[in-house]
């Protein structure tokens, strides 16, 4: 199986090893991530206004890119997944900003939302299946008490972004099971993390952060787990005890991938 | 494609009748001149063999016959169908015209059929005879010799936009069910709808004021099966008892094409068989456009029992006074 | 040819003010058609009918047209008079010569030649009427009333009292409905049992009313007055006749983890089950998703300890066919789901519950009979709160929530903030409302009530967000009045969920032919003038099958339903509008175009032997109207192709002529 | 050519439970409106056949208007909704045959809506009036 | 009046009706940030309808919303309050020189792991 692949910006750099570990991962799971050609930064933040947009274009290109090759448009970032979904369902449904984008882009068909957008997770529940990630684990993680938390971008807005229950998710519950691991739930899984405002008010994001691993620890979690560089950033400036990982680097290493 | 012969329809049919799946088969007859095919029911292999042809002259909607014929056959009459025609046979039997039971169709691909009027007016007056070749027609004429046509300048206006080559009902295929396609058959009601008031009216008086009231349009139209024609119904307010009523001689064509919509399936044979060759298929075609701009898009006889647009509705319909500008192509 | 009588009326000077009568009467006397022409102060008058009276006779009048004010007014007076002289009533037409004409414009002339108009229009009517003389249809003298609820009961009772024959046909194993199920009722705070079962009782008891439990109708046919309805008894496995409610059975299966139902799955019953102690009818029922003998063939505890031999594991569902003149649905409600308000965390914690689930906490067959203690550990609870408009006007996503209010809510959450406080005076109760909404009798004595003799919290603003950690509910919300947002740490949630009606409606409104609204309630066939009837004659509304409503409302409207019904049958014969569509046969093409236009479903299809000319026969299929279902409109006869459907009183060559008569 | 200014000849089909109950309010509060105005009372607007409506033009009648209960408040719950459509189809067809369009009229007038009935037939009469005689459907087919 | 084309403007690029709003303070129920913020989110969306805008385009608040779109989710009247936020916010520093982030000072934020996430996000969300 073949799916396009959008790293985005902070995957380049900061956060490397979230990059790293989902190929390596995907590849160990049979899945070849093609990158997408010439990708931009998808800017971080979907703007919600109806006049902007200049600064969603490179998400249109990305989409467009992807439609061409006949690909799923795949992201493991948080962010990026967000910004990528909120476009795409506006291609689809806002004729309005459609033509615009179209107007600019001058593609050889105008794109039309056809791409398929989906986030790593949803690549191992609805592409590959949780019982094939199962099978595929070599180093189960077997008694490891594992908290998901989602944040707000992989599941909000839910009429747009429809990956899961938006109040009451399971997606990475079920993934963690995967891979032997046992889950611990916790009402702040979907609070946020204080996110961007971290530029503006360290102390906010830091309140917000702690809140958010102080629950985690009261339902027993051990190390919390997060497909988003900024919350992690977040969680781990808040000064609270709790080892914060990417998903994929789980991952790869209950698939025995981790290490080169 | 391979042009489908006189020769298979014949051993189709043949092979039905002898096999007793069919007791009789509507097909085709030569009339005076090759050009002139008129429909007609064999009952014999003999009959068949003697009679029957086909060839490029064969446009008739065989469908209308169907809702005589199979209150006559004791049997099952065997039907070759174009894909036009299907649609107008589904669309007979959502209105309950016919027995299903008592027809076996058998589908035949359809590369268009031509019309004699085009071939008068390329070749000439004077058709003594035409030959349908594989690669054209040949047109021998009392005063111009042997003309050569190439088929597709002389077909059916209708042919010439066919907008379906599936067949959307069949018991038997010869050749494939085919597709639903392209066709520009709207563009001729585009090229009126901009025209100025002014214009489109003095289009239509000349059109419709060369009328003869000779029915013909009304006779042929499978749509136009009624029992009795509201137009023979002296209750209805329109009847037609003499040309004198001017009424029904004005509004005739008017009310005709409003009694088929939803329910014409733009076959195209009130068109072809005017003798005043005035363009009565844009009158329906008009409907059929605004139907599906108004309404979404509707094939009338695409399957049976569907529910024609004027006996359904929705809560957020179009204003009729939106409705006229939008069918002008205006913005609503 | 007719001979008509026009009478031109003055209206003292209403119309004589404008139009010239005298004139009037003068034109059309030479009318095709016309013998008779004159003019009066007042035809409506006494002295005026004679008038016409007296003409008819002598003139041997076979129609009459009177100028005078709208038909809407005078029609009915006019046609009477008519039949009283003898003359069909239906051979009589109005000119609007007064709403329409004489005060609308202003100078005489014109007033005067627009009512030779309107006259003109109305002879050439006349000249083509024909009389008409209503249908009637015989009436079935019992009544079904779907639904067993207090709607139900309630139009049962009223009906059955009248004495009338009536059906209740109920789809669980008891009738009571979600009445049986509440605690107390608002604002008196009654036990709802203590007044409900005995009205159960009286139904059991009646002579006249049958219940049909664990059935449901499958199918309806026929119009007013002559409905058959097929009803499914679902097998039950259990002899009604037989069982004596003893409850042996209950106790002994086996098969102990069944979620109960009644309870709201709060605790469990048995495989084979009385709902409640007061059920009626007291019989049990098996259930066989969870009868081991049903699923596998291997126990029969319920049949070796049952001492009636009542138990029939071979029993099958059994439909059976009853006539009725009239049809009550009484279908109800049910809560919302909760699935798609999560952040109240309904899915994800025990101790938060709908109202309704309250209820049965507080009640004392419920199951912690009647102690009030969370259902996740059993403890007694010290901080509740309460959200309103859980899913009411809700506008934002469809399928979501509801957009209405659904009227109730407001009221049961103060009677159970005010219960609550009562009986467990150490308990804080906090309710969460954006509006308070009271209008009723008592209702807002009652809510205050709660606020100052109960010290009930209530606070402006809406819950964000309920977080379940450890034992508590973390329950985070805005009060806007103090613009400040709070944390509450609660033992339970108590959810106000929107009510929407009975899934079962949908489908039994496509049987009766009755519309619905968007949100699938029953709409009335008038929302101020025929609140109870549905636009379908003969099908009636009882309770919130119709809208949100309470008790008494339910009530007050059953009780309407059931004299709408009774009215009904009390007629021997039911007279019909004899302006009905008609079917010439010959012309009908059988196409199906009348019956798809049908708001009514009064056009059927019969397969009819026609002679044909060569004296062989036919058999085609055309078009039937049921003139008793038929009210009129005219709308198949615009869609018939071969103009043989006609209306009479309308007909297409009466339309035509009027145009005619305008036009020249 | 003779220039007459020939007032115009207007038929109003008006379905019996809201229009006609409406041109009945506008008369008890004495709304003026011009005596063109020739009422036809139907049960239902949707009674009202494309037929009636060109004998009206093709016998000398210069404007056609159709009222009935605003769409949702039909008296037999649907009629209305079938007669939208089928004047949508008809009014279009007319404009196609280069009918002036403002010679034809769907207007929904409850019968709580007197003022509002006056003020339409006020405002059709004088669109009606503006196009002068209706010359063209009486002529589409006349040999000259 | 220029405040009220100023609201039309708000309202029009917000793509949201504040009217539908019901005054029930869901979103102020369920905002993270609202003890950060001056006026919370059903203030916004009453401000916005009501025309008083002015004191919101001065108010720090503009600056603290995460933009977690909670408030859009769960608002019953489909107002989404998060998004008028951020068109006023637009409306603040789409105006010369009223850029929210003062890029010098950027360095003196971040530190050695800070994502370029957040810095893109911020610059998005706080300036022209």
């Amino acid at each position: 199986m073949k799916v396009s692949y959008f790293p985005g910006c902070t995957l380049r750099t900061k956060a490397k090893q979230l990059d790293k570990y989902a190929r390596r991962a995907a590849e160990a799971l049979g899945v070849e991530l093609e990158e997408i050609e010439n990708w931009q930064c998808c800017g971080g933040a979907f703007t919600t206004s109806t006049d902007e947009i200049a600064t969603k274009l490179s998400s249109v290109r990305a989409l467009n890119e992807a439609k061409v090759k006949g690909q799923p448009l795949l992201s493991v970032c948080s962010a990026c997944h967000n910004v990528l979904k909120q476009t795409n369902d506006a291609m689809k449904n806002n004729a309005d900003f459609a033509f615009k984008a179209n107007n600019y882009c001058e593609f050889e068909e105008n794109y039309a939302g056809e791409t398929e957008v989906i986030h790593y997770l949803e690549l191992l529940r609805d592409k590959i299946g949780f019982d094939k990630v199962k099978e595929a684990v070599k180093n189960p993680l077997t008694g490891k008490k594992v908290a998901a938390y989602y944040g707000c971008l992989l599941l909000r807005p839910g009429k747009v972004l429809q990956m899961d229950d938006v109040e009451n998710p399971t997606i990475m519950e079920d993934f963690i099971r995967a891979l032997g691991a046992d889950p611990v739930v916790y009402p702040y899984r979907n609070e946020c993390c204080g996110g961007y405002v971290v530029m503006d008010d360290k102390e906010s994001a830091k309140k917000k952060s702690s809140k958010v691993l102080e629950s985690a620890r009261l339902a027993g979690a051990e190390i919390v787990l997060t497909a988003c560089p900024l919350c992690k950033y977040n969680l781990e400036k808040s000064g609270m005890d709790m080892p914060v990982v990417y998903l994929t680097e789980l991952l790869a290493e209950a698939l025995g991938v981790k290490e080169d | 494609m391979q042009k489908i012969s006189r020769e298979t329809l014949i051993e189709k049919a043949k092979e039905l009748l002898q096999n007793g799946t069919v007791s009789s088969v509507l097909g085709w007859k030569a009339g005076e001149f090759s050009y002139d095919v008129t429909p007609a029911t064999f009952n014999s292999v003999e009959e068949l063999e003697k009679d029957f042809v086909y060839n490029d002259f064969c446009g008739a909607n065989f469908s209308k016959y169907l809702v005589k014929a199979t209150i006559k056959a004791e049997g099952k009459i065997l039907v070759f169908l174009k894909p036009c025609d299907t649609y107008s046979f589904n669309q007979l039997l959502t209105e309950h015209r016919f027995n299903r039971e008592k027809v076996y169709v058998v589908g035949i691909p359809c590369e268009g059929m031509v019309d004699v009027e085009a071939i008068r007016k390329a070749a000439g007056e004077g058709i003594v005879s035409v030959e349908c070749t594989n690669d054209g027609l040949v047109v021998d004429t009392l005063y111009n010799g042997k003309v050569k046509l190439a088929e597709q300048d002389v077909l059916l206006e209708r042919c010439k936009v066919c907008k379906s080559k599936k067949h959307v009902a069949y018991d038997e295929l010869l050749g494939d069910e085919g597709e639903v396609i392209e066709s520009k058959r709207f563009d001729e009601v585009e090229r009126l709808e901009k025209m100025t008031p002014d214009e489109r009216f003095a289009f239509w008086q000349r059109e419709l004021s060369r009328c003869i009231r000779c029915n013909a349009c009304r006779d042929i139209c499978p749509a136009c099966t009624c029992e009795q024609c509201v137009f023979n119904n002296p209750k209805s307010g329109v009847e037609n008892k003499a040309a004198a009523n001017s009424f029904e001689e004005k509004m005739f064509h008017i009310i005709r094409a409003f009694h088929v919509v939803g329910r014409c399936t733009d076959c195209g044979e009130c068109s072809r068989v005017c003798p005043q060759n005035i363009p009565l298929h844009l009158l329906n075609r008009k409907f059929i456009k605004d139907i599906d701009n108004f309404y979404g898009e509707y094939q009338a006889g695409a399957e049976v029992g569907s529910r024609a647009p004027l006996v359904n509705y929705t809560t957020d319909d179009i204003e009729a006074s939106d409705a006229v500008r939008k069918g002008d192509g205006e913005n609503a | 040819m007719q001979r008509i009588g026009v009478f031109v009326c003055w209206c003292g000077s209403n119309i004589a003010g404008t139009v010239d009568v005298q004139a009037v009467a003068e034109a059309l006397k030479t009318e095709p058609g016309v013998v008779f022409s004159t003019n009066y102060q007042y035809m409506c008058s006494q002295a005026g009918q004679d008038i016409m009276k007296q003409a008819i006779k002598e003139h041997n009048l076979t129609g009459v047209v009177v100028c005078s004010c709208s038909p809407r007014m005078h029609e009915t007076t006019f046609r009477k008079t008519a039949a009283a002289a003898g003359l069909n009533p239906y051979m009589v037409e109005i000119a609007n010569i007064r709403e329409q004409c004489s005060w609308v414009h202003k100078d005489m002339p014109t007033g005067t030649e627009k009512a030779i108009i309107l006259g003109k229009a109305a002879i050439a009517k006349v000249n083509l009427n024909t009389p008409l003389t209503p249908g009637e249809s015989p009436v079935t003298k019992r009544a079904l009333v779907i639904g067993g609820g207090i709607a139900g009961i309630q139009t049962a009772l009223d009906i059955a009292d009248a004495g009338f024959e009536v059906d209740i046909v109920e789809k669980k194993p008891t009738i009571g409905g979600k009445m049986a199920q509440i605690d107390k009722t608002f604002p008196t705070l009654d036990c709802a049992a203590c007044i409900l079962t005995p009205k159960m009782v009286d139904v059991a008891q009646n002579e006249k009313i049958r219940i049909f439990s664990y059935a449901e109708v499958t199918d309806v046919k026929g119009f007013v007055g002559n409905f058959t309805a097929t009803i499914k008894k679902k097998a039950r496995y259990v002899k009604e006749d037989v069982c004596t409610g003893c409850g042996i059975c209950t106790e002994k299966c086996p098969q102990k983890k069944v979620p109960n139902e009644f309870n709201l799955g709060m605790d469990n019953r048995r495989a084979v089950y009385i709902p409640f102690a007061q059920a009626v009818p007291k019989v049990a029922t098996i259930d066989p998703d969870h009868c081991t003998m049903l699923k596998t063939g291997k126990c029969g505890v319920c049949a070796k300890v049952c001492t009636a031999g009542a138990i029939d594991y071979t029993q099958k569902d059994e439909f059976i066919e009853e006539n009725y003149g009239a049809i009550v649905v009484a279908t109800g409600y049910n809560p919302i789901s909760m699935d798609k308000f999560d952040e109240f965390a309904y899915n994800q914690s025990k101790d938060v519950i709908t109202s309704l689930e309250y209820e049965r906490l507080m009640n004392a067959a419920g199951p912690t009979a009647g102690k009030l203690l969370r259902p996740s550990d059993g403890k007694h609870p010290h901080t509740i709160v309460f959200v309103q408009c859980v899913g009411s006007r809700c506008s934002a996503c469809d399928e979501k929530g509801k957009e209405y209010c659904s009227k109730i809510c407001c009221m049961y959450t103060a009677k159970h903030a005010m219960l609550t406080r009562d009986k467990y005076p150490d308990t804080d109760v906090y309710v969460f409302y954006i509006d308070v909404r009271t209008p009723g009798k008592s209702f807002d004595e009652f809510y205050r009530r709660a606020v100052e003799d109960y010290g009930v919290h209530y606070i402006k603003g809406m819950v964000g967000k309920v977080m379940p950690e450890g034992d508590q509910l973390k329950v985070r919300a805005s009060d806007l009045l103090a613009n400040k947002q709070i944390n509450i740490d609660a033992d339970l949630v108590v959810l106000a969920a929107a009510i929407e009606p009975d899934k079962s409606a949908r489908p039994l409104a496509t049987m009766l032919t009755a519309s619905m609204d968007t949100n699938d309630f029953f709409t009335e066939a008038h929302p101020k003038l025929r609140p109870v009837e549905s636009p379908t004659a003969g099908v009636f509304l009882s309770g919130a099958c119709q809208g949100p409503r309470d008790i008494p409302e339910t009530v007050a409207q059953a009780g309407a339903a059931a004299s709408k019904v009774i009215g009904l049958l009390a007629k021997d014969k039911l007279t019909c509008n004899p302006c009905v569509a008609s079917s010439n046969e010959i012309m009908c093409n059988g196409c199906s175009s009348c019956a798809n236009v049908c708001p009514y479903g009064a056009i059927t299809y019969v397969e009819k032997e026609f002679r044909q000319p060569d004296r062989t026969t036919l058999v085609r299929r055309v078009a039937s109207v049921n003139e008793a279902v038929c009210q009129g409109c005219g709308c198949c006869t615009v869609v018939c192709p071969s103009g043989a459907m006609d209306l009479k009183g309308f007909a297409n060559n009466q339309i035509m002529s009027e145009v005619d008569a305008i036009c020249k | 050519m003779q220039i007459e200014n020939k007032k115009p000849l207007i038929v109003a089909f008006c379905c019996n439970w809201c229009s006609y109950a409406g041109a009945d309010l506008a008369g008890n509060n004495r709304l003026n409106y011009p005596a063109e105005v020739k009422i036809i009372r139907v049960p239902c607007s949707c009674r009202v056949n494309p037929m009636f409506i060109l004998r009206a033009f093709q016998r000398g009648a210069d404007g056609v208007i159709l009222c009935g209960c605003h769409p949702g408040d039909c008296h037999y719950t649907s009629g209305n909704y079938y007669t939208r459509r089928r004047m949508a189809l008809l009014f279009s067809m007319l404009d196609y045959l280069g009918i002036e369009r403002d010679r034809t009229r769907v207007e929904w007038v409850s019968a709580a809506e007197g003022a509002k009935f006056a003020a339409t037939m006020n405002d059709f009469v004088e669109k009606v009036t503006a196009l002068g005689e209706n010359k063209r459907l009486e002529d589409l087919r006349c040999k000259k | 009046m220029e405040n009220k084309n100023l609201r039309e403007e708000i309202i029009r690029r917000s793509g949201v009706n504040p009217l539908k709003c019901m005054r029930c303070g869901k979103c102020s129920g369920t905002c993270p940030a609202y003890d950060e913020m001056e006026y919370h989110p059903h203030q916004f969306v009453y401000m916005v309808e009501t025309g008083d805008i002015e004191p919101l385009m001065n108010s720090k608040s503009l600056y603290k919303c995460l933009t977690c779109f909670a408030c859009v989710d769960r608002c019953p009247r489909g107002v989404e309050p998060a998004k008028l936020i951020e068109s006023v916010r637009l409306s603040v520093i789409r105006q010369q020189g009223n850029n929210h982030l003062n890029t010098d000072t950027i360095p003196d934020i971040i530190d050695e792991e800070m994502p370029q996430q957040a810095i893109v996000t911020a610059l998005r969300k706080y300036n022209k």
